[in-house]
């Protein structure tokens, strides 16, 4: 039963593996001569100002948020439709309730505006 | 003589748990969060190995791509008051430590006492396939789980006006935050 | 026996079962090194893959903008990708100043590994599938979503400003996208009553699914290409806003790493449209002859890759806030209530003896009017209030 | 086969540490992990029963996916009254946060 997972666990590991063994050959093959100037910062051709971790907009967690609340709203229905052949007309109603209460979350967002990129 | 699946549990429930140490020692919260994250996938491994497929997959995806993610992009967020190396633990720590470790020794005295726990897996009655469909039947049967069900979605419904409400970007010109 | 010409990779799989228990081999042993090997000639030949599509893409944009494209290294300049390899391989690998090493060094190896994860689920041809895990479209979404975890650990760990915010909005944009995505894909396995994916295709049999879900074919594919960031949703490398985004501070391999990712998950989300509503490897002749499927899903993907460099070609960038506008305020609704109709029409033709086709095709149809009536409405509101005085938007 | 003892054990564990975790730090958003942590723990055992004495019943399943919408949810707040209290304190020591209104 776990054959296919094993089969996936290898795949992974050779899709990281493989391209590390690039890296590796690029590392071997590059020259190696750093310096202080060539390892600083890149801004545009000028020194970096200030701190380099920006304070950033809380609205990438507004994204994140709605994200997180879908995610989880499909994992649910996965199931839901996988089973849906065996379904009587009113479970699939259930399953049509359960994403118009969370549709109705994505107008709430949309009404308050931090659907807005400013 | 331990078997092959015996020996898949052992280094995964070891590489969970060092990984879990690290999630609550390391005083670097994006750190943290990058251990976090091998926490979670070493719980997947685990499903998998209880042949739980399904919630091995969810657990990646709810886990690993939803709530990681957010947990890293508000260690961003919030970069201001944890950037200087300050203290990390707080001054009762170690009463923390004590309270886990007797919680945890309790629970070992518990397991010792029950023999119930020494039992092996039956064998799954239903092929994978069957068991996702029963599990999409249950949540949607009105004799089973309908109510968990739909009160998920209120419950994912209220989390989302909660936090749109408690986090909501300030109006313009009071906000101090750098357009980004 | 399986004939040759049936089924050639069983054939050779058989035959490598067979020689390797006759040198005396464990059966599980020789299982789990067929896995290796299969495993590792995947990753082989999708990485290799990437050579061939750099170059097609290279040539027909080039068609596109009435130019010859690469011709100079071997045949119609099919090498130049091996040569702008061996130049990359011999490029230093400069590490920023104040870079968190380990997920610096780990981010380009863990975007790659979550486009060639992907191929473990992709049905080649019927008898063809390298896992048949039951859950394939759900872990398409999650280790799909896995390369977020890279771009957002390259950003974090490069120590630089630019990195970050690129790498910030690419999650952003990535994340967004990822809600009508998944919408949409929950539209096959309900029309299929599976998530594996080979169920899902021999589910498209008579009819693919973009004949009975063309809005839900039509909302994967573009967010899709939101997720994959090609035009003309690249604003993630818009050099002319953040430098570069979050491979700034790459150099060598490191960069070609994010580089190959980039174009891999193109054609990869070009393969699964092409499996989850183009009916993937099915088509005439496919029972007798178990490779043609292989050859149907080639042709099928290409087509849809060839779409993709079309609408490169075609369609200029648009602005950041205009694509999240798209995806919240348009494409979300759409996928939601595109999901509901499919749902209520399906279970509807069943109850009612109707004929499956017509009734989805004309559920679909009744939203896209419905939707074209709402953005008329929405367009006139925004009009008046435009025509008002008030600045509209 | 591995029994169940191993799997009862390590969630045990897990839950320790992230008691430990939600206990001992300062910044509420390691004290977030740590109830993660725990949340996941409490993940393993459902499903580990379900497999070992209940696996006709979809009981467990059904339920670590409540347990999974819960921790989102309760995450997805947490973080949020996070972000809220930086924007007014600039702060994330749950220490410093100790007064019910400023």
């Amino acid at each position: 039963m776990l054959e296919p997972w094993v089969f996936i666990a290898l795949l992974l590991g050779a899709g990281m593996l493989l391209p590390g063994v690039a890296i590796v050959a690029n590392w071997l093959l590059s020259p190696k001569k750093p310096n202080a100037l060539k390892e600083s910062i890149y801004e545009c051709g000028i020194e970096t100002v200030g701190d380099t971790h920006v304070q950033l907009k809380g609205a990438y967690y507004i994204y994140a948020l709605i994200f997180v609340v879908f995610d989880i709203e499909a994992v649910f229905l996965f199931p839901w439709a996988v089973a849906y052949d065996k379904l009587q007309l009113y479970m699939v109603l259930e399953g049509v309730l359960f994403i118009l209460i969370l549709a109705a979350g994505l107008f709430y967002a949309w009404r308050k505006g931090v659907l807005e990129w400013v | 003589m331990l078997s092959l699946l015996q020996i898949a549990f052992l280094v995964a429930a070891f590489l969970t748990i060092v990984s879990a140490i690290m999630v609550v020692t390391t005083p670097s919260m994006v750190h943290a969060a990058l251990w976090l994250i091998l926490t979670l996938a070493g719980v997947a491994v685990l499903f998998l190995l209880l042949n739980a497929g399904f919630l091995a997959v969810v657990q990646i995806a709810v886990y690993i791509d939803a709530i990681a993610i957010m947990i890293i992009i508000v260690v961003m967020l919030t970069k201001g008051a944890t950037r200087q190396r300050i203290r990390q633990v707080n001054k009762t720590w170690w009463g923390g430590a004590i309270a886990a470790l007797i919680l945890f020794a309790g629970l070992i005295a518990l397991f010792t006492q029950t023999p119930a726990l020494a039992v092996n897996a039956p064998a799954l009655a239903m092929s994978q396939e069957a068991l996702l469909e029963d599990l999409g039947m249950a949540l949607v049967d009105v004799n089973r789980y309908i109510i968990p069900f739909e009160v998920a979605s209120v419950l994912l419904l209220a989390a989302l006006i909660g936090s749109i409400m408690v986090a909501r970007p300030l109006v313009r010109g009071k906000d101090e935050e750098v357009e980004a | 026996m399986i004939d040759v010409l049936k089924d050639p990779i069983a054939w050779i799989g058989d035959l490598l079962r067979t020689w390797l228990i006759g040198l005396g081999l464990l059966p599980e042993f020789v299982t789990f090194l067929l896995q290796l090997l299969s495993a590792v000639i995947i990753a082989t030949a999708v990485l290799l893959l990437t050579f061939l599509l750099i170059w097609a893409e290279r040539k027909i944009v080039a068609r596109f903008q009435d130019r010859v494209g690469p011709n100079r290294v071997g045949p119609f300049g099919v090498f130049q990708t091996v040569a702008d390899l061996l130049k990359l391989v011999t490029k230093e690998l400069i590490t920023p100043t104040g870079a968190d090493l380990v997920p610096y060094n780990l981010a380009p190896l863990i975007t790659v590994m979550s486009v060639v994860g992907l191929w473990a689920v992709m049905p080649l041809a019927p008898t063809v599938l390298p896992a048949d895990i039951n859950v394939g479209v759900l872990y398409i979404i999650s280790i799909g979503a896995i390369g977020m975890l890279g771009i957002l650990l390259a950003g974090m760990s490069s120590n630089n400003k630019y990195a970050l915010l690129g790498a910030f909005r690419t999650v952003a944009l990535m994340v967004s996208y990822a809600v009508p995505m998944v919408l949409a894909l929950l539209v096959p396995v309900l029309l299929s009553g599976s998530m594996g994916m080979q169920a899902i295709v021999e589910g498209q049999r008579p009819i693919p699914f973009f004949v009975l879900a063309p809005i839900a074919a039509l909302i994967f594919f573009i967010s899709s290409l939101a997720e994959v960031g090609r035009a003309p949703f690249d604003l993630l490398e818009a050099d002319s806003e953040i430098v570069a985004g979050y491979n700034i501070e790459y150099s060598g391999l490191k960069f070609g790493m994010f580089f190959v990712a980039e174009f891999l998950h193109a054609f990869t989300i070009s393969a699964l449209t092409a499996t989850l509503f183009l009916g993937g490897w099915s088509g005439p002749w496919v029972d007798l002859y178990p490779v043609l499927g292989m050859l149907y899903f080639i042709i099928k993907s290409s087509i849809v890759y060839f779409v993709v460099i079309w609408i490169r070609g075609s369609f200029p960038r648009i602005r950041i806030d205009q694509m999240n506008a798209l995806n919240w305020k348009f494409i979300t609704p759409v996928a939601l209530f595109g999901l509901v109709f499919t749902a209520v029409a399906e279970k509807l033709a069943v109850e009612l003896g109707l004929s499956r086709l017509l009734t989805h095709v004309g559920a679909n149809a009744l939203l896209i009017i419905l939707t074209l009536l709402a953005l008329g409405i929405y367009a006139r509101s925004a009009r008046t209030k435009f025509e008002s005085g008030t600045k509209a938007g | 086969m591995i029994p169940l003892s191993w799997y009862v054990l390590f969630s045990a564990a897990l839950f320790c540490i992230g008691l430990y975790g939600a206990l001992a730090r300062r910044n509420a958003l390691a004290i977030l992990m740590a109830i993660e942590l725990m949340l996941n723990a409490v993940n393993i055992n459902l499903v580990a029963f379900w497999r070992y004495i209940t696996p006709d019943l979809i009981a467990g399943q059904a339920f670590a996916l409540i347990v999974f919408a819960v921790a989102a949810s309760e995450a997805a707040v947490g973080m949020a009254l996070i972000i809220s209290i930086y924007r007014h304190r600039n702060t994330v020591a749950v220490e410093e946060i100790d007064m019910l209104k400023w």
